[in-house]
């Protein structure tokens, strides 16, 4: 028979001043298995908890229910108290009386006696508990992060200097991300590059890290402690080991004119190329596409200048397995692509801007490479269509951002700064030049910031226009940039030389998938869902596995490394335990009653549940039964709602507990 | 191919010349026009400014008559008609204003009738039949493809192409040999409705994009619009008086130039009947 | 319940991520409704074995509802779609076995939407106190024997 | 339009927020709009301003304040209506000749009653212009929609609670 002990808390007058709680306590006392019934004004005080812990061992407890607030609220609390007093934690239930009685009612005998009714329900409930053990689980010690860009390679350096093994998974030849393409960052205007590469050769040479770059994450299996990741480590037909990056391969490719990726079309490359000269690693990769060997079968002028014999032409798709126990993803962003058709939607951007259609209107981070010194131009502003110098610049804020019509209501955040940053190089580039923004509101919250913003218009004279542009047209060699300044009221038609637009943020092309197999949410947007928005930043709902970066949401550079080594620290607080323990309120499975259907093998989120042989004594394989893996089922239950032999049930919600609860009601 | 044909007021009106060009063109390309009978004017801009019910009525009242009659596919030539057509088609969807409207036009309605713009039908004639048509290629010709307003626009509503860069008709007239310009008046106004009430508007309007259409380098334009056609032809002689150094422009239909390439000639087409002339 | 007037037994399945904790702001936000609900929190409602439905008709109840996070914000990424699934599946059943489907509702509240908590447990508990106790689930048992 | 405007687009849309919708109506600009669409179709909050633009222009002729110069294209609207409810499909010769007597007798300008009537004999030459105007065998079903839509357009958008702010 069970010993269950009541407690009926008053929360001061905050549960008092509606309920009875003395009748509570007295009209629980004639519940079969209540041994001790009692009423107290604090329970979550000191002297609240001694109560608890003495009545546990006078009574012989073996059973707890706390009549008070919400289990969100103080669960945690009393399920400590009853353990240092000697009780399984998971022998205790809360009673909500609070925020979903007392709170909510001002009829007191109404009140009360929906009291008595939650009560009931979970001393009918706490009948059924079991003592469960919080499940252990080994870790593995060693990182993957998925990204080279600013925010990887921070996580990837702070892991790798606490000691730790690190994996660093990057999808281009190189890393160094976006920040390696930039030319100066605000609100300093140190050179990007400057840096940025110390830290990219760092990475390089770092004991701890082993890198794989032009590499992608094929899959992922296991959980927090301990995953197994497939890699593909796609064909670079160049050994990067054998390569000792002399440039005879390149300089001597015949086929010149393929658009640099890292120039975003500005500039042109080799088909064995070094997609800028401080990448890392050093060395070069073939274009597949553009390489006249693998696509003709002719030329291989690199095989034969080769002298380390580097080259291989047969190079196929790699994969190789790592074990990790934490997960950093840092997939970062890209543009918004202003000329690409949505899907199923007939709006396709901003036709009205003419960016494909005219040469010289360029996205902000095409104007980046323009700017910078090792960028095509060798940092000279010369537009893309005739290689002049422009003498009037039009910048455009929120091309795509804060846009509803276009299907991007969010803010990206460093628009308003990177053109401040944009009219500032261009002005100290072009002297006699005009620089205009036309912008919606200038957002420039952050240290030194403002400052800066205001430095471009007061200092380098940037013309800013509080208004939107509605059209771009090409006439007679001049974009005209059609727009309004709102603040004078006034229509506006610039006749500019080159137009440079700033593109939203969007997450990174292909995030969705990954984030798919890493179980992690995410928006509408595509940006990854971290836990909690305020308390778990850099958590997220698949446990072992964090976010930082522009993945998550629009951020600049200190934001993202700030980020980068929040997500890091978190993977350091999980490798500093000897060992990781999981909340034991998972599902299970009966495999004597299981018919192995496995519906909830399909319908497991989590893929925790597999496929497991029962033999007989001799090994003979009898049938097929369901089984949970503990380390990776997060406890929701949708395995007990399918499962058709009544088989699988949870612990903490199980089919006793719950028509437990509800029988009490009749 | 039969399809039900909505030719509205002004096909049947002033733009005759447009209808003519349709039948004439569509025939030669197979596919027949069945009028749909008792059909009543869609309301156009009118009723839209004076009568938010009335502007869903009227043509709820002629989609009612295309199912009634059995049409599936509906093609109104007059965008201001098949805007009003598929604004109305959209509204049907609510199941409260379907029985609302239901009741005022005295026919049953529902949301199935599918309204097509000339430039949708002419694209379900494969490029490849229509290349196999072509007898006179249209060597020489630099149409500015003029779409105007409501072929395009609003874009939740007609969800035809990219509302600020469409290039159907440019890919139509590439396949009949003509070389369209880029230019910059492809979805600017002309002025629509306001022709006979606002007379100062529309001149400066159509001017801007006769002179637009020049200073590109086209030899005509094309349209597919009667009051598009109207207004850039019909008022050029008042557009040149007020600016003598506009040359003219001869505007044709987008049947027109179709209809030439497969072997139609002018007066076939009504291409006499315009008011500008060249050549 | 005693008293003249009819005061309806309404249980609610409700998920312990989203909902429970839309009503626990209602509550903190001392947001006032009848005192008719009884909440049984479930971890998600992928959990909610809809037998539980039958389960609250046969203890007396007069109504029931299931409330779980919105579309696409599932604290376990996917399990009110597997409910929303099982439920389709599960109408149908009912619908044959006789079930009044007036009596059963199904809502997504999420953790910010206390207001939503309070005007769907006033509008259950005003619609089925207009349309009484429900007697015919004791009829469908009746039958059945 | 926009340069032309003596109040611009986004301007109005502002007033009409403020609840000065008393302003907003009394605004040439209206009148200038020629529902072209294109605010709606780019306007990144999804206003539809071209709509917004019908329902000032028919509060200024509910409210009086619209100028005979300004109402031409609102008379010539109405005439239309008239026209379609006549005989279902519109004429455009009575269109034209009804609508030119009521501007004429609003603004008694003879120039503009007679500069379109000297492309009628052009366009008589080029088959455009029918002296018999076109009507559909059912006109009763015609008028019974105008009818029912007018009596349930009672309790349109008012001005009553606009231009208190000022």
């Amino acid at each position: 028979m069970a010993r269950i002990g009541v407690f009926t808390c008053w929360c001061g007058e905050n549960i008092a001043r509606t309920v009875d709680v003395q009748h509570v306590a007295e009209a629980l006392a004639a519940e079969p298995g209540v041994v001790c019934s009692l009423a107290f004004k604090y329970m979550c005080s000191e002297p609240g908890q001694s109560l608890l812990s003495r009545k546990i061992a006078e009574e012989r407890l073996d059973g707890l229910v706390v009549a008070s607030c919400s289990p969100h609220m103080h669960l945690r609390t009393f399920r400590k108290a009853a353990e240092t007093a000697g009780l399984n934690p998971y022998l205790v239930e809360m009673a909500n009386i609070r925020e979903q009685c007392s709170w909510v009612h001002h009829d007191r005998k109404l009140a009360t006696d929906k009291a008595i009714e939650l009560v009931r329900m979970s001393v009918a409930k706490v009948r059924h508990n079991q003592p469960l053990n919080p499940i252990r689980v080994p870790i593995v010690r060693r990182a993957l992060v998925i990204g080279g860009g600013v925010a990887g390679i921070q996580a990837a350096l702070d892991i790798a200097d606490a000691g730790y093994r690190v994996v660093l998974v990057e999808r281009e030849p190189s890393i160094g991300g976006k920040m390696a393409g930039l030319s100066e960052t605000f609100p300093t205007l140190d050179c990007s590059q400057c840096i940025l590469t110390p830290r990219m050769v760092d990475v390089a040479q770092h004991p701890h890290i082993t890198l794989h770059t032009y590499s992608e994450v094929e899959s992922v299996e296991g959980y927090l402690g301990s995953f197994r990741v497939t890699v593909r480590k796609k064909a670079r037909y160049v050994d990067i080991d054998r390569c000792t990056g002399c440039g005879e391969c390149w300089t001597s490719c015949p086929s010149g004119k393929n658009a640099s990726e890292f120039d975003f079309g500005l500039g042109r490359r080799k088909a064995i190329y070094v997609p800028f000269p401080q990448a890392v690693p050093a060395r070069p990769v073939i274009d597949a596409k553009a390489c006249l060997k693998l696509t003709r079968n002719r030329c291989g002028v690199c095989l034969k200048k080769c002298q380390a014999g580097a080259i291989n032409f047969e190079d196929q798709d790699q994969m190789i397995e790592e074990e990790v126990g934490a997960i950093v993803v840092a997939t970062g962003y890209e543009l918004y692509d202003i000329k690409a058709r949505d899907a199923g939607s007939s709006v396709s951007g901003y036709g009205e801007y003419g960016y494909g259609r005219y040469a010289d209107v360029i996205d902000s981070l095409q104007f980046e490479r323009l700017a910078s010194a090792s960028g095509p131009t060798g940092g000279k502003i010369e537009r893309p269509s005739d290689g002049r110098e422009p003498k009037t610049v039009v910048f455009v804020s929120c091309v795509g951002s804060r846009d509803r019509a276009k299907g991007i209501p969010y803010c990206s955040k460093i628009c308003c700064m990177v053109n401040a940053k944009h009219t500032m190089l261009y002005r100290h580039k072009v002297h006699d030049g005009e620089a205009h923004v036309f912008y919606m509101d200038v957002r420039a919250g952050g240290k030194n910031y403002d400052e800066f913003v205001r430095r471009a218009i007061e200092q380098d004279g940037a013309r800013y226009h509080r208004g939107r542009v509605s059209e771009i047209l090409e006439q007679d060699g001049k974009l005209l940039v059609r727009g309004i300044d709102t603040l004078a009221a006034v229509p506006l038609t610039i006749a500019a030389d080159m137009v440079v637009l700033a593109n939203a943020m969007v997450p990174a092309r292909g995030v969705q998938q990954l984030a798919q197999k890493l179980n992690v949410g995410y928006d509408e947007h595509g940006f990854l869902s971290e836990s909690h928005p305020k308390l778990r930043p850099v958590e997220t709902n698949a446990a072992g596995v964090f976010v930082c970066g522009a993945c998550q949401g629009p951020k600049d550079i200190p934001e993202s490394v700030a980020q980068a080594s929040a997500a890091a620290g978190k993977v350091l607080v999980m490798f500093a335990r000897d060992h990781l323990t999981r909340e034991p309120e998972i599902a299970c499975i009966d495999q004597r009653s299981c018919s192995g259907c496995f519906t909830c093998l399909q319908a497991c989120p989590y893929q925790a549940i597999s496929r497991q042989e029962i033999t007989d004594r001799a090994g003979q394989v009898l049938r097929y039964a369901a089984q949970v893996n503990p380390g990776l089922c997060m406890g929701c239950g949708t395995c007990v709602a399918v499962c058709r032999s009544k088989s699988a049930d949870l612990a903490g919600f199980s089919e006793q507990q719950v028509y437990g609860m509800v029988e009490s009601l009749a | 191919m039969k399809i039900g044909y909505y030719p509205g007021c002004a096909l049947h009106g002033s733009s005759n010349d447009y209808e003519q060009s349709v039948r004439a063109c569509l025939q030669q390309l197979g596919i027949q026009l069945d009028e749909l009978d008792e059909w009543i004017c869609c309301g156009a801009t009118a009723a839209h400014m004076l009568n938010a019910r009335l502007a869903t009525a009227l043509p709820a009242r002629n989609l009612a008559l295309a199912r009634q009659q059995g049409h599936e596919q509906l093609l109104a030539p007059c965008p201001m008609c098949s805007m009003q057509l598929l604004k109305a088609n959209a509204e049907l969807h609510d199941r409260r204003v379907r029985c609302e409207m239901s009741e005022i036009v005295e026919l049953p309605l529902d949301a199935s009738v599918q309204v097509l713009n000339l430039i949708e039908v002419l694209q379900q004639v494969s490029c490849e039949e229509i290349r196999h048509k072509i007898a006179v290629p249209l060597e020489g010709w630099q149409p500015a493809c003029y779409y105007g307003c409501l072929l395009t626009r609003p874009p939740s509503i007609v969800r035809f192409d990219d509302p600020e860069h469409p290039q159907s008709m440019e890919t139509l007239l590439r396949i009949c040999g003509a070389e369209p310009v880029s230019w910059n008046s492809a979805t600017r106004c002309c002025g629509a409705g306001m022709t006979v009430a606002n007379e100062e508007t529309v001149l400066e309007l159509s001017h801007q994009i006769l002179a637009d259409a020049h200073a590109h380098g086209a030899n005509c334009i094309v349209v597919a619009c009667p009051m598009c056609h109207v207004n850039l032809d019909m008022k050029q002689g008042a557009i040149q008086r007020r600016d003598e150094s506009l040359p003219a422009m001869p505007v044709y239909y987008l049947t027109d130039l179709v209809g030439r390439a497969i072997g139609l000639d002018d007066r076939q087409l009504g291409i006499d009947r315009h008011f500008v002339t060249v050549g | 319940m005693s008293g003249d007037a009819f005061e309806p037994k309404i249980v609610a399945y409700v998920c312990n991520w989203c909902t429970y904790l839309g009503a626990d702001l209602a509550g903190t936000n001392r947001l006032e409704y009848p005192a008719n609900v009884r909440i049984v929190r479930l971890p998600c409602t992928g959990r909610m074995d809809f037998n539980l439905i039958i389960k609250a008709f046969e203890i007396g109840a007069d109504a029931v509802l299931v409330s779980g996070c919105h579309p696409g914000d599932c604290h376990y990424t996917a399990g009110n779609y597997h409910a929303r699934r099982r439920w389709i599946l599960f109408q149908e059943l009912l619908t044959t076995l006789g079930i009044d489907l007036h009596r059963i509702h199904f809502t997504w509240i999420s953790a910010a939407e206390g207001r939503k908590w309070q005007e769907v447990i006033q509008e259950i508990t005003e619609s089925t106190r207009e349309l009484g106790p429900y007697m015919g689930y004791r009829h469908i048992c009746e039958v059945q024997k | 339009m926009g340069h032309h405007m003596d109040l611009l687009p986004h301007q109005l849309i502002r007033l009409v927020q403020l609840g000065q919708g008393a302003r907003a109506i009394r605004a040439d600009a209206i009148w200038q709009c020629v529902s072209c669409q294109t605010c709606t179709s780019r306007c990144p909050q999804t206003v539809d301003c071209a709509a917004v633009m019908d329902a000032l222009r028919q509060m200024a002729v509910e409210n009086g304040v619209a100028a005979p110069a300004q109402k031409r294209t609102w008379t010539f609207q109405q005439a239309f209506l008239q026209n379609v409810r006549r005989n279902g499909r519109l004429s455009e010769l009575e269109l034209i000749g009804v609508f030119k007597t009521r501007s004429f007798a609003d603004d008694w300008s003879v120039p503009g009653l007679w500069k379109d009537s000297l492309l009628a004999p052009q366009l008589l030459r080029r088959g455009k212009l029918h002296l018999m105007s076109e009507k559909v065998r059912d006109r009763g079903v015609v008028r019974r929609i105008f009818q029912r839509c007018e009596e349930t357009t009672a309790g349109q958008p008012s001005l009553e609670s606009g231009g208190s702010h000022e």
